[in-house]
Formats: structure tokens, C-alpha cells, sequence
């Protein structure tokens, strides 16, 4: 699975040139050894492909929303911001889903996780009124059972 | 008509570094600058990206592109946790 | 040795010490041997390249096989080729000191050591801009190095000071390098040589940075400020390799660019005497300041700067074209008899030192007595600082002092003699302590070896000035003719 | 002025000014965050000058330089500097007003500079003759291969130089461990292994080649090293230290075998010119790697207490 993603971003990067085929085998098989290192018994188990391009997908909808909410809170001269720090209990108990929920919290509109702790994330508000507890949670649970797909069912 | 569409990205992609910029300035935080740093400017360069995808008109180019976004969308959010992380251990250690 | 490929000469004078640097890195305890094997093998490549020269003239190298404009050439004339004889012999002559035990240096010595003697010999025979800018980057690094290798803060403190002026230098270089391959599309010197016939407002600005930026490195006045507390705190095998060599081969680069690149520009006379001025001010500044000094390393740092003025003068005294060789042929003979005097004092220095657990000028009474050798190879040293027969000091400036005259620049005469005044002064009585009755008896036993080298060093530029006919002859070889057409 | 210029010229203005602001401010985690969007411009530069390659590597090693810039400026401890204020800015004053002068004449030369290809035509020409077909690699390995070998020499030096200089200093310490750094570093090295390769193979027909491999290759080194998963080169280790002059090593003595293969110094016989080209950039990628490792290893020591002189 992990070597079929490494042999795909390799297609990407050469643009499909034959003349690397060769060369393929090693980058990959490198790749793939770093990764074997590096992740021993740290596998994730099944994916659902499905779930994670639904999780996926949102990203770029979400970076636009958050982009043009940051430029408006920027530019307009009252500068309409009420910055805060909350924290925000997850139910998950893989640690990579929290890490996971963390880096796309980040990408929210209004937050930036500033912290992972064991019962949940450390989030900066750029407006410290809004409640993002439940927005969170959903998205902690997509991750969950996108990653966990064959357990959960 | 590619081009005119290529532009816009582009240009828009200016705005929001422009906007992340102004942000960065005036927010009154270090925190809150993160939101300009993550948002704005993520934003921004992915505009640039998906600009230059469109002029370039190839589907390879534009997947090279994607990898270089999401890598910077990585980046960023790595970064934002690091500052936060040490921010918040200095105020309240 | 006619039927040696120069190529082999030319790699070997490079790939010694860039090999031995590698081998130094690899297997650092075992440094002195490899810096003495590729000193030895360079000194042999040199005096093959030499004797060529002197038969077949100046020897031209493209390296890789690419020609110019596109590749990089080596160039070794006459002087080059003589400077990089004592880059070898000197470099050998240090590593031999600084191999003997008791006092062997430690490994760490070794790799910059032998990246600073590459990279000198890279200097001596580059024929592009920006390969000089390269080969300059090394020798700098190499060189704050073994500055921050001597001991305690100041050491560390006068290295970083010299990283920054050898960065800005380098910065600024690199601009002047780069405008002249905007302006006129090549690096090489031959065929800039001939675009800056018409140097226009790029070429001049180009010029004026190169020469800003090789003053800094080369301690021009008045970007000389670093080099006292650089030269004096280095250990004193790098402090000899230092004064002796690494600021010559900025010099020597600024001569070219000015001699050959600028050969056939129309070089405005004020240019020419303003860098005698530079040169001027540094002479009397630096025997001014030697003289307060009360140490004896800061002391010959001091009279480095002295010895730079005298081969600045060089380009103002080409101004007349019939008596550019006799110029060259005194800057040349400056550049190789202190190389050979400043090493014999810098490491003579360090033995005393060594021996008195100092170099406080008061404090050395009587060392005469404890080690005779030395004191005689220092008093040397010193004849040809000051430029009295028979040494190669004294030739130098008699040439220099003869194109002042015959080239109707009489003024630059009187610099160039009141230098060898201010070094009498402060040289003699740092002598005359040595030689002074007291108690040489508290001195430490320092090694025979040591003693003889530093004396062999000093020797070596006393025969410059016994037997100069042939080592004036090769320096004419390839000398830079140029047609300024200003008037002094 | 086209469409082009009106994103460049504020786009270069901008670099120049995050630039000067993550100099000049006061507060380290000010600086450090100009410096990331600076970062970030850069990408948007290279994607500009067509060159997404290079923008992918400069991604790459955007996110661990700033790390390790990070972890300077957070853990030094908080400026207490009243001495920096006073006397200072002046000098400061008058520097910024030479830079500002000096700039503009040369702004002023370089809009009258003649329009000259300078050697575009010539290295085309000549390009075949090397085997590769990417004319920054011909330049770099081919004909101003001297050039480089002295340059990768000045980087295996200052590794050199930098452990002769910190001689028994503590070993970097790691960051605290962190779950989303550690999670980040064992998903990106990888992937930094994978691009590494790819710039390598890139070198031989368009921009990338060993000095970019190096340096993505070196940031997952450095990555590794900031979480403490891994430690840099050794230098009491024979390894360690084979690992940061290999690449000089080698270089060097297919160089000097030059004049006996193919008549000149750095020479190639031209049957072997591409492959023996890509085998240097092989080792030149793991030896460039190695010495970035090796010198933020240093760095990073250097910050500890008690540590000697290093860097």
C-alpha cells in the first residue's frame, strides 16, 4: 500500500518517463525502507479510500473559506478579531488520528491547533466566542473512521 | 482564455499573501499572526499554484503542483504547532 | 623533465594538497605525514612547472579540455610559478615545524592546513574571475580557521571578526565578478583583458568593487583593522602561513585584475595614485603602530601591513609602460622574500613562546642566549623586512624605488624608503631585548628541528638577495604588459 | 509592463522586505514567522521562473530550516538586551543608507547593462558533448567542474573545521518529544528520500542534480535529528567522517585521473562522461547531506550550555 503511494508520487515527479523505471526501483524501495524504519509497527491498519478522499477533498474548500476569513478580519480597519485559547476534549484513543485532526483543525476556518494532549487539542480561536467543540469532534470522527475503516465498519 | 483564467488565480493568490502580510502586521499576537501565516498565505500560494497549473495546461504539472502545496499546507501546520506549542509552555510553563 | 606533460605538474600542485586535506579529514591522526607527503610532492611539481617555464614560456591549461569562454583556464607565468615554489616549500617548511614533537599539533590543524595551501596554489594559476572568487572562499575559510584554532577567547573572537570582513570582502567581489559577466559575457581574463578596452560605466564600478573587496582580504589601508589580532592569535605555524602567504595571494589577484584585466583600459592616472596612497598609508601606518607594540606576534602582524604597501605600489609605478617589469619584477621579489622572511619570524616567534610562556617584548631578555639559532634567523628575517643588503628585500626595493625614479614619480620613492626606516626601529629593539644580557636560562629547551628550519626559511630569503639574477629572470616571464593611456 | 510583471515586481519587493523585517526585529518568534512567509515566497518565486522542481525542494527544505531556526530563537532565553539599543542603531542608520546607495547605483548599471546572451549560445553548443542534456548540470560538472569541486571542497572544510573546533562538545540535543513531530518527521523523511532521488535523476536533464537532492536529503537528515530519532554524522566514527568527504573524495580523484582518461584535469573520456557525471552526483547528494546534517548537528551544540566555541 505504502510502496504503490511512493511508486505514485515517483510517476508524478518524472512525469511518466520511462527513462527512470530503473531508477524507480531504488528511490521507492529507499523510500520504502526509510518508511519501514522509521514507522515499525506504527501501520494504520485498512484504509477506506473512500472516507479519506471525502476528508481529503475538504481541504481545499476549507482553505479557502479560512483564507478569506483571515484576509476580511485583516483588511477591515476594526480589525474584528477576539483572540483566544480553548481546549477541546476528542474522543479517539490511536494518537495518530489526534495528530491527524490536529494538522486539518489547522486548516479550519478560525483555528490553529497549537497543541496535541492525551485527551485532546490545544486550539487558538481567532474569535475566542465561536464554539468549535462540535466541529472538531466531527471532524476527529471522519478521520476516525476513514483510518480505521475496516474495524469500525 | 486560460491565460485570463491563469491570471486570476494568480493575481487572487497575490491578494491573500497581501492580506496574510497585513494580518501578520497587525494582528496583536504571535498566536493570532499564525491564523494569518496558515490561512492567508497557504491560501495564497495555492491560488499561485493552481494559476500556473492552468497556464501550464498539463495534468503532470498540475499534480507536481498539488505535491507542493500540500507539502507547504504540511509545513505551515507543522510550524503553527511548533510556535503554539512553545508559546503556551512560556506563558504558562 | 622536458618531456613531462605540464599537465601532470599543474594537477599534482593542486591534487597533493586537496588530497592530502581528505586523507587529513579521514585519518586525522596520522595529519603531519599526509601534509608533509603532499608538501613534498607539490614542491617537486613545482620546480618541474618552474623549469618549464623558464624554457618554454608560460604555461596554458584548460581545465576539463573546455576552452574559454566557456571553461576555466589555468595560467602559470613566471611569477605564479615562483610563488607557488614557496607556497610549497614554505607550506613544507611549516609543516615540518609543526610536526615535531613535543609540540605536534593536534589534528584538527591538518585539513584547513592543507585546504589553505590548495587553495593558495589555486590562486597562483587561476585565469577566471570567478574561479578566483571560489578558490578566494576557500582560502578564507581555511584561513579563519586556524585563526580560531589558537587559544582562549581573543583567538575565537579575532576568527569571527575576520569571517565578517572575509564575507563582506567576498560579497563585494562576487558583485564586481558578476557585473563583468553581465557586461561583457565571459569570465576569463585573456578575453575580458581585450572587452575592457571600452570598460564603460559597468567596468569601472566592476573594477572599484573587485578592489574593495580584495582590500578588505588582502588588509589594504584601511580595511586592515582585522589583521593584527587574525595573524596574532593564530597558532603560530597558521599565523606563519597567514602573513606569509594567504594575504599575498589577494595581492596577487589584485595586481592581475588591475595589470591584465584593466591592461588595455584607459586606467585614469588619479586611479593609479590614489592606490599608491593606499599603498602609502599603509606603510607608514602599519611602522607606526609596530612601534607601540609590546608583543612580539603583534609586532610582525603590524609590519604585514608595511610589506602590503610596498606591493601595491606596483600599480601606480607601472604607470609608464617602459618600466611596468621593473615594477612587477620588485612587487614579485617583495612578495616571495617576505613570504620566506615572515614565515621564519612568525614560527621563530612561536618558539619563543613556546620557551617563555609568552611574547612580551620586556620579558624576552637574554633569549639570544638560550636559543642563538633562532635569534640569528630572526635578525634575518629582519634585514629583509627592512630591505638592507644583502637580502631579497633589499633587491625588491632597489627595483621599486628605480621605477619610482626613471618613471619621473619621484614622490613614491620616499614611502618606499621611509618604510625600511619605521621597520629599523622596531625590529632593532625587539632584537636588541633579545640580545641584551639576562637570564636566558628560564627559557624552556625548545627542539633542534624547529631551530634549524626557521633558520633554513630565514636563509632562504638571504640567498634571494645573494643570487637574484635568476629568480628576476623567470619573473619576467609573462609579465603583464598593459597601454594605460593616462599620463601620472 | 505585461501581467507577468505586475506579480513579480511586488513579489520581489515583498522578499526584500520580509527579508529586512526578520533581520531587524526585536523578537526571535517575530523574525522566525517573516522568515517562514519569506519561505514561502521563495516557492512562489521558483513556481514563477518555471521551475517546479526547484519550488518542490525549496518546500522541502523551507520546513526544516525553519525548524531549526525555530528551535534557536524559542530556546534562547528572552532577550534582557538595553545595550542593544543604544549607540547601535546609528551605525545601523548609516549601513542601511550605504546598502540603499550602493543599490540603487547598481540598479542604475544593471538597466544599462547591453543586452548580451552571455554564454547561452556557447554552452548549447557545446551541451552534447557532456552527455547530459540539462545545461546548469553541463556547467556544474562539466565544464566549470573545477568550480565546483572546489566549493564542495569549502563545505567538507567547514564540517571539518567545525569538529576541530567544538572538539568534545555535547552531542545536539533533541527537542522534547513532541507527538506531532514526531508523527510529521516519520511521515516526510520518507517522502524526502523519494524527491531526493528524484531531483538526483532530474540533474541529468533539467533543473535539480545533487546540490538540491543534497539539500532535501540533508533537511530529512536534520528532521531526524531535531526529534532525536537519529544523531548526525559521527566524527569519531571512521563513517561518519567518509560520509562528509566522500563526495569531495571522489570528485576529486575521477578529476585527477583526468589528465592520464582524457588529456586535461576534470576531463571525462566522453564514452563515460554521463555516467561517470551521475556517479559523482550520487556521491555529492549523500556527502551534501551529510555535511548540512553535520553542521546543524554543530550548531545545535554549539547552543548548548558549556559547550566550546563551535560553528
Amino acid at each position: 500500500m505504502r510502496v504503490l503511494g511512493f511508486a505514485c508520487l515517483w510517476i508524478v515527479l518524472t512525469e511518466g518517463d520511462v527513462s527512470s523505471a530503473f531508477l524507480a526501483v531504488g528511490a521507492v524501495a529507499s523510500a520504502a525502507a526509510a518508511d519501514a524504519l522509521l514507522n515499525r509497527g506504527r501501520g494504520v491498519g485498512p484504509l477506506s479510500a473512500l472516507r479519506v478522499i471525502r476528508v481529503l477533498g475538504r481541504v481545499p474548500l476549507d482553505s479557502v473559506k479560512a483564507g478569506i476569513d483571515v484576509a476580511i478580519r485583516a483588511l477591515r480597519p476594526s480589525l474584528p478579531i477576539r483572540p483566544g485559547l480553548v481546549r477541546v476534549p476528542i474522543d479517539v484513543a490511536d494518537p495518530a488520528v489526534r495528530v491527524a485532526t490536529a494538522y486539518l483543525t489547522t486548516v479550519l476556518p478560525g483555528t490553529v491547533c497549537v497543541a496535541v494532549e492525551p485527551g485532546g487539542l490545544r486550539l487558538h480561536l481567532i474569535d475566542r466566542r465561536r464554539d468549535v467543540g462540535a466541529q472538531v469532534a466531527q471532524v476527529a470522527q471522519d478521520l476516525e473512521r476513514a483510518l480505521r475503516g475496516g474495524r469500525h465498519g | 482564455m486560460a491565460d485570463f483564467i491563469a491570471a486570476a488565480f494568480i493575481l487572487g493568490g497575490c491578494f491573500f499573501f497581501l492580506a496574510g502580510t497585513v494580518g501578520l502586521l497587525r494582528f496583536p499576537d504571535t498566536l493570532s499572526r499564525l491564523h494569518a501565516l496558515t490561512k492567508a498565505d497557504n491560501l495564497g500560494l495555492g491560488l499561485v499554484a493552481a494559476g500556473v497549473a492552468v497556464h501550464g495546461g498539463d495534468l503532470v504539472i498540475a499534480l507536481k503542483l498539488l505535491v507542493v502545496w500540500v507539502a507547504a499546507l504540511a509545513a505551515s501546520a507543522t510550524v503553527a504547532l511548533l510556535i503554539g506549542r512553545a508559546m503556551v509552555e512560556r506563558d504558562e510553563p | 623533465m622536458e618531456g613531462i606533460d605540464p599537465w601532470w605538474a599543474a594537477a599534482v600542485i593542486v591534487g597533493a594538497p586537496l588530497t592530502g586535506g581528505v586523507l587529513a579529514i579521514l585519518w586525522g591522526a596520522l595529519g603531519h605525514v599526509w601534509a608533509l607527503a603532499a608538501t613534498a610532492a607539490m614542491t617537486a611539481a613545482a620546480v618541474v612547472a618552474t623549469a618549464r617555464i623558464g624554457r618554454h614560456g608560460v604555461i596554458h591549461l584548460a581545465l576539463g579540455g573546455w576552452s574559454a569562454p566557456l571553461g576555466i583556464h589555468w595560467r602559470i607565468d613566471g611569477l605564479g610559478a615562483l610563488l607557488i615554489l614557496t607556497t610549497a616549500l614554505v607550506a613544507m617548511a611549516v609543516a615540518w615545524f609543526a610536526a615535531s614533537p613535543p609540540r605536534r599539533m593536534p589534528p584538527a590543524f591538518w585539513p584547513p592546513f592543507l585546504f589553505e595551501v590548495a587553495a593558495l596554489a589555486a590562486l597562483f594559476m587561476s585565469w577566471d574571475v570567478f574561479n578566483v572568487y571560489v578558490a578566494l572562499e576557500l582560502a578564507s575559510l581555511a584561513a579563519v580557521t586556524l585563526v580560531a584554532q589558537g587559544h582562549g577567547k581573543a583567538a575565537v573572537a579575532a576568527a569571527l571578526r575576520y569571517l565578517l570582513v572575509a564575507l563582506a570582502g567576498a560579497i563585494t567581489t562576487l558583485l564586481g565578478v558578476g557585473l563583468l559577466y553581465a557586461g561583457f559575457g565571459t569570465l576569463d581574463l585573456s578575453i575580458l583583458s581585450r572587452a575592457l578596452a571600452g570598460p564603460g560605466l559597468v567596468g569601472w564600478l566592476a573594477l572599484a568593487l573587485i578592489t574593495v573587496g580584495l582590500a578588505a582580504k588582502a588588509a589594504l589601508f584601511p580595511l586592515h583593522t582585522w589583521l593584527p589580532a587574525a595573524h596574532a592569535s593564530a597558532p603560530a605555524p597558521g599565523s606563519a602561513l597567514l602573513s606569509a602567504l594567504v594575504v599575498e595571494a589577494s595581492l596577487f589577484v589584485l595586481l592581475r585584475v588591475w595589470m591584465v584585466g584593466f591592461a588595455h583600459a584607459p586606467v585614469p592616472g588619479p586611479a593609479l595614485q590614489s592606490l599608491g596612497l593606499i599603498g602609502a598609508a599603509g606603510i607608514v601606518w602599519g611602522g607606526l603602530l609596530a612601534m607601540r607594540q609590546r608583543r612580539l606576534k603583534l609586532l610582525l602582524a603590524f609590519s604585514t601591513l608595511t610589506q602590503v604597501g610596498y606591493v601595491v605600489m606596483v600599480v601606480p609605478l607601472s604607470a609608464d609602460p617602459r618600466w611596468t617589469e621593473l615594477a612587477w619584477q620588485g612587487g614579485g621579489m617583495v612578495l616571495v622574500s617576505h613570504a620566506f622572511a615572515k614565515a621564519a619570524m612568525f614560527l621563530g616567534a612561536g618558539m619563543i613562546m613556546d620557551a617563555a610562556g609568552h611574547d612580551r617584548l620586556e620579558n624576552i631578555r637574554g633569549a639570544a642566549h638560550a636559543m642563538p639559532m633562532t635569534l640569528f634567523a630572526f635578525a634575518i628575517g629582519g634585514i629583509n623586512l627592512i630591505g638592507l643588503p644583502p637580502s631579497g628585500g633589499f633587491v625588491a626595493k632597489w627595483l621599486l624605488i628605480e621605477a619610482a625614479l626613471n618613471g619621473g614619480q619621484w614622490w613614491w620613492a620616499v614611502p618606499l624608503a621611509a618604510g625600511g626606516l619605521f621597520t629599523a626601529a622596531y625590529l632593532f629593539r625587539a632584537v636588541a631585548v633579545a640580545f641584551s644580557a639576562g637570564d636566558g636560562g628560564a627559557l624552556a629547551a625548545v627542539p633542534r628541528r624547529q631551530e634549524v628550519l626557521v633558520l633554513m626559511l630565514a636563509l632562504a630569503s638571504l640567498l634571494l638577495g645573494l643570487f637574484p639574477a635568476q629568480p628576476l629572470s623567470v619573473m619576467a616571464i609573462g609579465a603583464p604588459t598593459h597601454s594605460w593611456s593616462a599620463e601620472p | 509592463m505585461n501581467a507577468g510583471s505586475l506579480v513579480d515586481i511586488p513579489l520581489a519587493g515583498m522578499m526584500v522586505w520580509l527579508a529586512w523585517r526578520a533581520q531587524a526585529g526585536p523578537e526571535p518568534i517575530g523574525a522566525a514567522l517573516c522568515f517562514i512567509v519569506l519561505g514561502l515566497l521563495t516557492i512562489l518565486a521558483w513556481l514563477r521562473l518555471g521551475a517546479p522542481d526547484v519550488a518542490i525542494a525549496e518546500a522541502a527544505v523551507g520546513t526544516g530550516l525553519t525548524g531549526v531556526l525555530l528551535l534557536e530563537a524559542l530556546a534562547a532565553p528572552r532577550p534582557e538586551r538595553p545595550g542593544r539599543s543604544t549607540g547601535v542603531p546609528a551605525a545601523r542608520r548609516l549601513l542601511a543608507v550605504a546598502a540603499l546607495a550602493g543599490g540603487a547605483v547598481l540598479v542604475a548599471v544593471l538597466l544599462r547593462l547591453p543586452e548580451t546572451s552571455g554564454l547561452h549560445a556557447a554552452v548549447r553548443e557545446r551541451l552534447p558533448a557532456t552527455g547530459v542534456s540539462s545545461p546548469v548540470t553541463g556547467v556544474l560538472l562539466a565544464f566549470r567542474a573545477y568550480d565546483t569541486l572546489l566549493e564542495i571542497g569549502v563545505l567538507a572544510l567547514a564540517v571539518a573545521a567545525g569538529w576541530g573546533l567544538a572538539g568534545e562538545a555535547p552531542r545536539p540535543r533533541p527537542m522534547s518529544r513532541d507527538p506531532v513531530l514526531d508523527a510529521f518527521a516519520r511521515r516526510i523523511v520518507p517522502l524526502g528520500v523519494l524527491v531526493a532521488g528524484y531531483l538526483w535523476w532530474a540533474g541529468g536533464s533539467r533543473p535539480g542534480g545533487a546540490f538540491q537532492a543534497g539539500t532535501v536529503l540533508g533537511v530529512a537528515w536534520v528532521i531526524l535529528i531535531l526529534t532525536g530519532l537519529e544523531e548526525g554524522p559521527s566524527p569519531t566514527r571512521w563513517h561518519g567522517r567518509a560520509l562528509v568527504v566522500g563526495g569531495f573524495a571522489l570528485f576529486l580523484a575521477i578529476g585527477l585521473a583526468g589528465p592520464a582518461m582524457a588529456g586535461a584535469l576534470l576531463a571525462f573520456p566522453s564514452e563515460w562522461s554521463v555516467n561517470l557525471i551521475l556517479l559523482i552526483e550520487a556521491a555529492l547528494t549523500i556527502s551534501i547531506a551529510a555535511c548540512l546534517a553535520s553542521l546543524v548537528a554543530l550548531l545545535m551544540a554549539a547552543g548548548e550550555p558549556g559547550a566550546g566555541a563551535g560553528g
